[in-house]
């Protein structure tokens, strides 16, 4: 009956790559947790980051690279800190026409890469992906910023780029509509690096661990749903944002597609170590993303505490619940 | 009645034309319906968004922060425009501030604009009253200052207070820069409603066309720009409605006198 | 009603003047307006203009004053520093003792452009200076209809400016200058746009007021019958420099009629400035 | 100069009048200009006001015609139809044989309003017809210069219209409407805001200019002996309705002097006149 | 002389009042410097910015963009604003589609403006001169509507062409409408060029802010912003200066005359 009111919020606009979480709202399981979940969508992480820090938002859903550069010197600690590991597989990818001479990483010397903007957070990642290759931006390639959906779509065919580089949803999106992409292998270490996750203010997080526990539980709930009937979890989510519902296709079509882009998604959400250790965070992880981040030039030093970011104080109560009863749930839901 | 007639009918012809002009260049140039949707499904988008109901609360929403942020950055930029424009001091110590506060992307005072009023309607109002002051302020302040000599030498010698002076002369005299600065910020606080609902919102026409780019569907998109496009018409078409009403002695209207 | 003060025909009318209730005794002229040594340079685009120079004039409290000289010679000027709208580069004005700064709210005027607020309708136009100054609207409308009607405009109340004939416009300015009952009276060319008859007729309703009220008067134009039918005194400006040349008293006895215009000093009068006035206008 | 059209003195004065060449023998006069049973009604704020009622008029191509009439009984409006700003309501005016819907270059006007343009300087305001007709400017510029002395401004030539007094102003325009030469020239109350003297003086050189070029004039004033002096015909115009009550030809041999000021004929025309004139405005 | 004192000490004076206000805002109020920086960061960040010169390719590339796209939108909306305004068919055919064109906001239509301009520096001026064109199209639009009729009428009556009429009354009657629509598109064209900037740059004052945002690097945001606001100030100050001196016959300025 006393509905506890908590606030979310993402760093993005909403798209499907958000409905696994949200999957939760349509199995219930914030409501069985005593919670009253409002969801916010920001531009940016810059804009959505003060919210957090002011506790305007309780919960928020955010890729690391603002944390580890906000790092530095002279620079107030943001008092706010990971508490859970949200997309474990980097969901970025390099892609290029099927039938393009393309094949790996080494063949982009002197070519033209479409990224969504200068400021995404990729783009140093795929800096220093190439510097490792001794190729240098400007000098041995050139970053295009082609925002996303249909002008990088159409950068793509009309040849103003060679690749593209963005996230694998886009990517996915593109190819629903028709565009015969191959995807570029990447470095076993750049695919693994991790990606966004659940963020709170440190108060909230010394202060209520209850309320941080009931939150990330329900919402890994909502992922292990999702994954066990994705076509629910797309059903769940167009009711909940009926406007993201596409306007153009059959019925059958537009399901299609969209869970083709959400089976992308899932793959980058499901720990290697099975569906009991959702949210574990590691140490090397956090330091490999310190060291890209110094190494495209963003960090004065690459030896920064960037244990003060993230805690995995809470995944153990997080995971503590039935995995299979969620399954059988799921599978049986319309 | 055949001025009705035309105001109704040439739009709507140009419009035909356009119409025509969107569907010629999916058709003959190939313009894949990822880039520019096909009419037939912009019009389902508008079928489901106003028949269905769908849109109307995001409708409604952006109107809604609209109209109060229009109000509210008119008002206060005719009435800090009208004191820049009375006084030197506050011209000195104003003028340089607020071009310097207008010159700044909102954008990129956002996150400002919503730690200080939240992520409610509130920083959309804020936003909309920005966007649609610096028109006004530059408008009414220049309107003011052009107001005829004589006539103010007329009020001043009966000593009339500033006040009276106002509303008697400055302002009906202004009221020419003041109706086009209102026609422009309609504009603009529209742009500033969606653009804040860009920002962060879950409700909105800026939010719909937001979530429908990211999902690639440019057909809600389209149907949302029109909407948009609506709300923006009625709003100069009010204002320059308004505007041949209350402005009624304007010269050109009345020339050499109009003989029935 | 005939032509009178135009001069041309001056036995030709004899009827109807009504110049209102005779005054028991002029009031004693106490100095009202004092201007001392006044000159005012403008700043213009080719260099300073010497608008008026050296102009000292006293005005008393019910003194009947009228300017008169050629084109450009300074008399709108003498008005503007008189009203307190235009600072004299020299020289001083007081007003009823204090000195003119700035506009003062007890002076009446008429532009030499009509200068109506094409918003307002007629009668609100007549109205202006009872609202800015604060006076009791209500109480002024029906003066300002009875003005209206002395102006022959009754009939155009509620007619806006640019609905009227270029003298009509005059005439709303001539009803407003007169609506609020100002101590001082300052009126630049007010009849010009007007013809004979209607001249004459406004001529004589002026002096019929100024009667009844005594206030004080400064009355500018070109025509010569007209400043000595009305005025106490005359002064007679040169143009570069704007100055007073001379000054002439008008004691012809009030109230003024048409048999006034027909007595010699009168007549003598009209001579005197007009040969005066002759040599101050020169043409190559 | 003396002051002579003001009438007031009519022997005053003899001296320096030179009303230019004499033509051989006036131009038989054809028709240049005629409007037929005009009739302008304006909607106003507060319904339609007849402002001209059935009015029909004739112009030669060289007469020279008054209209004189009360304030508000249509003379503005008359002007206002014959240059083709104003569609009449009824009727129709044909100049030249065709028929005028339209504005037409060769047309001179002088407004009632000085109706200068601001960010021009004095000698570009009169040359704004020049250019506007596209005719060339340098070879008006003298010609420009030569209408500023005639009207006693040729020191303003680079002064701004806002520097100017409002009689200067009224003369900048009477240049202007005089320095295309066009077959027809329209003056609505030039010489309103001018003094006697220099009025006189303009009247005279009016006459002198158009004696030279003998073409088509039509002058509105409210001065009954500037009518009788100047024209060959003066058209009397009553109000409400505005019409042409009385046309009066005016037979007096030109060119007109001081001499015939004092000819009976002139003098029983202006009383005629002047008697007309007082059963047309009526007050209460 | 004073004038000149007054006009620069009094901004100094209110600028040294706001730097004050910031400083105490973060000592008293403890504002943490992720939501605004010291003072001191923000001068740093100018210095390596200007000093070093990392910023000028950026400033000068956002200052290209806005001039070059600031003179074709005004250009253009001065243009069409005059055809609208002499031309009832004209308004009828093209108002409804500006206002449509200008409603829509620029963000939703950038990816068709990048898929027609290219990502280079095109697109960006195309955007300036978008958001330029508003103010001045109604601005030159109200302004030659509501020159004075007998101006007017004194040019018909010598059956002047509409070129001539137009430059030799329209346009300096109009002229204190365009200048402040001139100053207001300085504003927007200036935002214009951020906007497409954040959209999709490798270049100029908004990839700059855009990129510090990611990192939460409020020093380097405030000092493009401060770039920006010095450029927005620079403009106007121009267009005002530019006013005064062609608009001289402008009558307040003249109002009884001025003595010496
Ligand atoms: N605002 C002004 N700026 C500059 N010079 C001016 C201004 N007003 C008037 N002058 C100049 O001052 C002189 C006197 O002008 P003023 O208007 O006082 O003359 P006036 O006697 O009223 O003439 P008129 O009978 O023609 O109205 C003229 O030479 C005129 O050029
Ligand atoms: N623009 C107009 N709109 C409506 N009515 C007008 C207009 N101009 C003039 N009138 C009306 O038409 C009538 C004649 O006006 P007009 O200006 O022709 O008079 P006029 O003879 O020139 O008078 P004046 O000697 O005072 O200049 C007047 O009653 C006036 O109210
Ligand atoms: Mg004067
Ligand atoms: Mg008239």
């Amino acid at each position: 009956a006393d509905m506890e009111k908590v606030s979310f919020a993402y760093p993005t606009n909403i798209s499907l790559s958000n409905a696994p979480t949200l999957m939760a709202v349509g199995m219930g399981y914030f409501k069985e947790a005593g919670l009253d979940v409002s969801i916010n969508f920001f531009q940016g992480s810059a804009v959505m980051l003060p919210q957090i820090a002011q506790k305007h938002v309780t919960f928020g859903w955010i890729t690391p690279d603002p944390l580890v550069v906000s790092l530095q010197p002279k620079r107030d600690p943001l008092p706010v800190k990971m508490f859970y590991n949200g997309i474990y597989l980097s969901p970025f990818e390099i892609v290029v026409p099927a039938d393009s001479p393309l094949q790996s990483l080494k063949d982009l010397k002197g070519k033209k890469i479409g990224v969504g903007a200068m400021s995404w957070g990729n783009v140093l990642v795929t800096e220093t992906m190439l510097k490792d290759l001794g190729y240098t931006q400007q000098k041995d390639y050139t970053l295009v910023p082609v925002g996303v959906g249909p002008t990088a779509f159409r950068a793509l065919q009309d040849g103003s780029i060679d690749a593209l580089n963005l996230f694998d949803t886009f990517h996915t999106q593109m190819e629903n509509r028709g565009a015969k992409l191959r995807r570029l292998p990447f470095e076993k270490k750049y695919r693994e690096l991790f990606s966004s996750g659940l963020i709170a203010h440190n108060d909230t997080l010394k202060e209520r661990p209850d309320l941080v526990v009931a939150f990330g539980k329900a919402a890994t709930k909502g992922v292990i749903a999702c994954n066990a009937n994705p076509v629910a979890c797309v059903k769940n989510f167009w009711k909940l944002y009926p406007n993201t519902k596409p306007a153009q296709g059959t019925e059958q079509e537009k399901l299609d597609d969209a869970v083709k882009v959400l089976q992308v998604r899932l793959k980058t959400m499901i720990p290697p170590e099975g569906l009991k250790e959702m949210g574990y965070y590691t140490e090397e992880a956090w330091k490999h993303y310190a060291e890209l981040l110094h190494a495209g030039g963003q960090l004065p030093t690459a030896d920064v505490p960037v244990q003060t970011l993230y805690t995995n104080d809470f995944v153990k109560s997080i995971n503590d619940f039935d995995a299979d009863a969620v399954v059988a749930a799921a599978k049986s839901k319309e | 009645m055949q001025e009705i007639m035309k105001t109704i009918l040439y739009p709507a012809l140009t419009a035909l034309a356009l119409i025509a002009a969107w569907i010629a260049s999916i058709e003959v140039f190939n313009v894949p319906n990822y880039l520019v949707p096909e009419p037939g499904a912009v019009l389902h988008a508008l079928k489901v968004g106003y028949i269905d109901g769908q849109y109307w609360p995001h409708f409604f929403f952006t109107l809604k922060s609209a109209v109060i942020g229009y109000v509210m950055g008119c008002g206060l930029a005719i009435v800090i425009g009208t004191m820049v424009a009375e006084s030197r001091t506050f011209e000195r110590f104003l003028y340089p501030y607020i071009v310097a506060l207008q010159s700044t992307p909102k954008i990129a005072i956002a996150p400002l604009i919503l730690v200080w009023f939240g992520f409610g309607i509130e920083s959309k109002v804020v936003m909309v009253a920005l966007m649609s002051f610096f028109p006004m302020f530059i408008n009414t302040m220049v309107g003011i200052r052009q107001t005829n000599a004589s006539m103010l030498n007329l009020m001043q010698v009966f000593s009339a207070s500033r006040t009276h002076i106002f509303f008697n002369v400055k302002l009906p005299a202004a009221a020419g820069h003041i109706f086009a600065g209102l026609q422009i910020s309609v504009v603009l606080g529209l742009i500033g409603a969606v653009v804040s609902e860009f920002v962060s919102s879950t409700q909105g026409l800026g939010y719909m066309i937001q979530a429908a780019s990211v999902n690639m569907d440019v057909a809600t998109m389209f149907a949302c720009l029109l909407s948009l496009v609506a709300i923006g018409l009625s709003g100069t078409q009010l204002i320059r409605y308004l505007h041949r009403k209350l402005v009624f002695w304007d010269e050109t209207h009345n020339a050499m006198g109009q003989t029935e | 009603m005939a032509a009178i003060l135009d001069g041309e025909n001056l036995s030709a009318a004899t009827q109807s003047i009504d110049p209102g209730p005779v005054p028991s005794s002029p009031a004693a002229s106490t100095p009202l307006l004092e201007a001392d040594a006044l000159s005012v340079v403008y700043k213009t685009s080719n260099g300073p203009i010497t608008a008026m120079q050296d102009v000292s004039l006293r005005l008393g409290s019910s003194d009947f004053v009228s300017v008169v000289g050629p084109s450009g010679c300074g008399k709108s000027t003498l008005i503007k520093v008189f009203s307190g709208l235009l600072k004299p580069t020299k020289g001083s004005v007081r007003l009823g003792g204090t000195s003119v700064d700035q506009p003062r709210g007890d002076v009446g005027i008429v532009f030499q452009q009509p200068t109506l607020l094409p918003w307002k309708n007629v009668l609100d136009n007549v109205l202006v200076p009872v609202r800015a100054l604060g006076m009791d609207v209500p109480a002024y409308k029906k003066k300002a209809m009875d003005l209206l009607r002395l102006v022959g405009l009754e009939k155009y109340a509620s007619h806006y400016p640019n609905e009227l004939s270029g003298g009509m416009q005059q005439r709303v300015g001539i009803a407003r200058g007169l609506i609020h009952d100002p101590s001082l009276l300052l009126m630049d060319e007010p009849f010009s746009a007007l013809d004979t008859m209607t001249r004459d007729h406004m001529s004589i309703e002026l002096q019929r007021i100024w009667m009844a009220t005594r206030k004080s008067a400064l009355f500018i134009t070109h025509s010569i019958p007209e400043a000595v039918f009305l005025s106490d005194r005359i002064l007679v400006m040169s143009a570069h420099p704007g100055t007073i040349v001379r000054e002439i008293s008008v004691n012809l006895p009030r109230p003024r009629t048409v048999e006034t215009l027909a007595a010699p000093e009168f007549n003598e009068l009209c001579a005197e400035l007009r040969a005066l006035f002759s040599q101050l206008v020169q043409f190559n």
